[in-house]
């Protein structure tokens, strides 16, 4: 194959992907889109293949590997749970990050085969992209993995505040600054480790002081650097594809960063800076005596019964008591007894962007019962009941209200404008940003203690009475 | 060997007529010098790299507006997505395994191959498997 | 005048030994070639069309995208503003201008380049006129 | 200067281009972006000169060229009257695409300068690319030419259908494809004029049998032409501003073609075939008796000053009549006396794509107080008075029940949906799409007979009573 039918190909593979996002912006065209995306990787694995013809003995570790890998993936994919996706997420982060390891340490080992110069005699340029590439790569790897565990709940939560922080991750840099330029002039593959090795370690050490609530927002600017990695080491190998892709990647992780950070509220370098949000708080003890209204399923399904207009809020709570399914029967109860109901989601309810909504299509909720916030948020005025079940923070009025409060500016969903607001959870206690809810105490508000999942069934239960 | 010798021959031979045409402009009067320089102009001599770099940062202002165009609803397959193209690394793996010379590279090309292969079955799959879950209400 | 011969023969020079390359490549064996094969792939010997053509396909995008972004309100400046920029042209009639040996030439470039300085001038300032007019309400 | 450093230039200026359209999104921002573009422009300009340094007597000839260019440009920019911009964009279309054409005439007389081969041995690719582009300019040259004569009523807007214009039209297309195929193979500048004289005649014949308000489309087309031919020269030159700007044009061009037809509910292909709308048609005699109901501006005045919200909706009336100030005038009187006063603009009101948003600019209306059809359609259900002038097709209800209608399926403004509707035009006569308006003779509708600028300030008089 000529380089130029090749570089064409990769070309088309890059607009491939770009189709593949561009169909995610309505649900009806995004299966076709993830097809595109298919169709891209396959285009780009061909044309490589067919430019470089492996020997025989290539051709068959390639399709091991494949198989390998991909039987794992797709067994992955299969089986993994919906409320797991953050995790997983993270997880494959942190193979995209040692994959980028291993192709430029195999480019260190094997110049000729990339078209970069010879082992000793690497071109310097090349050298520089690849050793961005490597340390951008194994910060990744690392950084991912301490997401996934946190995010996976087998490593707590809690920011770890090492002393010195700042200075150590300082010199760190500095010290990958120097090997880098050392890495030039020696060619040296021990240099190349040392990089590889001090950016695994800055991996652990930035992320581990952010606490577990943040990583959504920290393996968003992971893919992010992903991206400006893959871009990186398409410069060296003159790919098309791959920097085309790593500039698709780099915005995307980019721009839902900012997403949540909007939606939060809050400074990207103050979430990157860490030390934030790490178990929930207990409710704010302030000794003023406040009166709070509970209430049972009976009651809850009593008032949802006789309303003409119900608006569920999900929040985080829902995923993690995996009430949508319970969510749904409700819904489909309430439906048939004529009682209008719609979904309304704050941009980020949950820990994702978009979890939420994963977790309603997965209930089989249709799409077009699922609003977004400045769509429904006028509606709540004319709506009977709000059932907020595992939502907290993106209810708070203190957004809206109070000055002082750390998530003051945060857009929220004024449930407290609907007749009644039932809050589904298990305690009083606060949310993510781990401030109290006055919601809690007002008059309109009545609260259904105890696990989102189990609660609902009971409502399903005290509905068909 | 014989080969390679030759070409090495080759590559002297064009980096000297390379070095004599730029003496020869340099030292050229403007006038003369302006066809060759127009010449230039048109494409023939410029580096590859700041044609990849235009195409980077093109892309980047693809990347910007095709996020923002993605529905907030489907902010969690985005990031599936995004995570399975991102895969696309792995043509640095299979020219490492295909072609390379030394084990070492071939050994860490096939890791990579693994890594990336997970990444492009596991991402795509996933991310079909939440669109199906994605339906519009039945009438 | 003997610079130009010189020019002349660097440039045979230049297209004899690409030419020995390419033999030599196609004479290679398939594992012999891998590496030459390898080092096009990373961009040595691509087509400067290629290039220019992704460039093309991807300002495609981002016209698509910049263009429905523009506000309905704004759509007369737009259409003023895209004519402005489209006399970018005006760089081949400067080099034909400013370069060109024949008279003919640079006949047809200084017309080019007259039309192409009214549209310059004329688009942006008819364009900033416009603008000017938008104003917010007063408070 | 490098040729690589001029490249980045270009690029630099191509993506000034962008950043220019980009700041359209929002009237804040399109000062500055109109600045961009600017110095995108200026930079590609310098790069040329410092990249190919002309002597001394080119250099005089080129300060010569932008002056007189640019001294007509100014001039003809500070002069020409806010209506007439429809007209002026053609006219500075066929500029474009005469400056595209001597620009090739250029490249085939001195390749060199081009750097595409010499006299007699023009690359076959250059020549190719370089007869497209002269083709599209000569077309975009004289067809835009016949889109200014017909749009400034020079000429007359109805179709001038000629016989056999297909076999015609396809006859020459066929000739230009010969000649672009014997101009490769014999590189002469006969074969190269005749390219352009056949061109020049399509551009004529393919326009004319359009009518006069089917013109914008034309004139829009025209544009994306430009932009491609701007693109295939871009190639030819290797300029990556020519090449990037090309697609900008190109597709800007389309888009707005395609949100023209939309709102039309025309396809494309019956507009460019023509044919259609010629002068605007007599109300039409079905025979059956209708009875209008006749205002005056007191009576307008009356209703108006006792409305508490009033919606204006504008249409091409208003240009032709330059009814803008007057109107401002009226609506000032109406929020004097404590009416809310809005602006609801059809996206095909008027000639022109933006066009009454551009008349309602200049005469001070602030943007904040004009509304598109989506976001104020549903408050004419609020209204007391819509008060149309110069509109008609836009607000023909026609669109939305009368399937049999050449318009069905057009989205409307609902200005019946207002308690009481005025309606300001000379006649009962048909508009743009030569319909009836059943609307007319509704109810609640009442005709304000005459001249659209003449009645508002009579209007205005009226309401200092
Ligand atoms: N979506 C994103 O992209 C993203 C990213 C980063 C950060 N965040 C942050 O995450 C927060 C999301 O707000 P949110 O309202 O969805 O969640 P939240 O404010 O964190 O509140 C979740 C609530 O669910 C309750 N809960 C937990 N487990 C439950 C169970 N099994 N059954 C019933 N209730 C349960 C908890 O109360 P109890 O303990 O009393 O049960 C908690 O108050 C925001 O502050 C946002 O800034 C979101
Ligand atoms: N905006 C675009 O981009 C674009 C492009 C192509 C086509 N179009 C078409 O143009 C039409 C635009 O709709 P429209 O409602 O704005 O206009 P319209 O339907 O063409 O109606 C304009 C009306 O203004 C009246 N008028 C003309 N001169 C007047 C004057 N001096 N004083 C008062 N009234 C006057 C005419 O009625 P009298 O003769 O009775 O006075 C006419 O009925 C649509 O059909 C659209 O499809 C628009």
């Amino acid at each position: 194959m000529s380089v130029n039918l090749a570089s064409f190909l990769y070309l088309v593979s890059g607009v491939l992907f770009i189709m593949a996002l561009r169909g995610l912006s309505h649900p009806t065209t995004s299966r076709q889109g993830n097809l595109y995306g298919m169709i891209g990787m396959a285009i780009a694995i061909i044309t490589t293949l067919a430019l470089a013809t492996p020997s025989f003995g290539g051709f068959v570790l390639i399709v091991a590997g494949i198989a390998i890998g991909g039987g794992a993936g797709a067994v992955i994919a299969k089986r993994i749970a919906m409320t797991a996706m953050p995790q997983l997420v993270a997880a494959f982060h942190s193979l995209v990050g040692l994959a980028a390891v291993m192709v430029a340490a195999a480019a260190m080992y094997s110049p000729e085969s990339f078209g970069i110069g010879a082992v000793g005699a690497i071109h310097a340029q090349a050298l520089v992209e690849m050793s961005l590439g490597v340390a951008i790569g194994a910060i990744t790897f690392t950084g991912s993995i301490i997401a996934f565990l946190k995010l996976d709940g087998r490593m707590s939560g809690k920011p770890i505040m090492l002393p010195m922080r700042h200075v150590v991750n300082a010199a760190i840099a500095i010290g990958l600054f120097v090997l880098i330029i050392m890495l030039v002039t020696t060619q040296s593959t021990t240099v190349f480790w040392l990089i590889v090795l001090l950016s695994l370690a800055l991996g652990v050490l930035i992320i581990i002081p952010i606490g577990g609530a943040d990583m959504p927002v920290v393996v968003s600017m992971l893919n992010s650097y992903s991206g400006w990695a893959a871009a990186g080491i398409g410069f060296t190998l003159g790919n098309l594809a791959l920097i085309i892709t790593g500039a698709l990647v780099g915005s995307s992780g980019a721009i839902l960063s900012y997403i949540m950070c909007k939606g939060m509220n809050r400074s990207f370098i103050s979430v990157i800076l860490g030390g934030f949000g790490g178990e929930t708080a207990a409710a704010a003890d302030d000794g003023i005596e406040r009166t709070v209204k509970q209430g049972s399923a009976d009651d809850a399904a009593y008032l949802m019964a006789n309303a003409s207009k119900v608006i569920i809020v999900p929040g985080y709570g829902m995923a993690v008591a995996q009430a949508q399914h319970a969510l749904r029967e409700m819904a489909d109860k309430l439906k048939a007894a004529g009682v209008e109901v719609k979904y309304a989601i704050h941009p980020v309810a949950g820990r994702m962007p978009g979890h939420m909504n994963v977790l309603l299509a997965e209930a089989n909720v249709p799409y077009d019962e699922v609003f977004e916030l400045e769509d429904i948020n006028s509606e709540f005025a004319q709506a009977d009941v709000a059932y907020v079940i595992g939502a907290n923070d993106v209810t708070n009025p203190a957004a809206r209200d109070d000055k002082s409060s750390p998530i003051y500016g945060m857009p929220i969903l004024d449930v407290d404008k609907a007749r009644t607001c039932l809050f589904v959870k298990r305690s009083l206690g606060s949310g993510y940003a781990g401030i109290d809810n006055t919601l809690f105490y007002k008059d309109g508000t009545m609260m259904l203690l105890g696990d989102a999942k189990k609660m609902t069934e009971q409502i399903v239960k005290a509905l068909d009475h | 060997m014989e080969q390679s010798a030759f070409e090495q021959a080759l590559d002297q031979l064009d980096q000297a007529s390379a070095a004599a045409r730029l003496a020869l402009q340099e030292a050229g009067g403007a006038a003369d010098a302006a066809g060759g320089i127009a010449h230039a102009a048109t494409g023939g001599a410029i580096d590859p790299f700041v044609f990849r770099f235009a195409i980077f940062v093109l892309a980047i202002f693809v990347g910007y507006y095709v996020v923002w165009s993605v529905t907030p609803a489907l902010h969690t397959p985005l990031m599936s997505v995004t995570n399975a193209i991102s895969s696309v690394i792995v043509v640095g793996a299979l020219l490492a395994v295909g072609i390379s010379a030394s084990g070492l590279a071939t050994g860490f090309g096939f890791i990579a191959l693994v890594l990336a292969s997970v990444n492009i079955f596991g991402g795509f799959l996933v991310t079909q498997r939440m669109l199906a879950m994605y339906k519009k209400k039945e009438k």
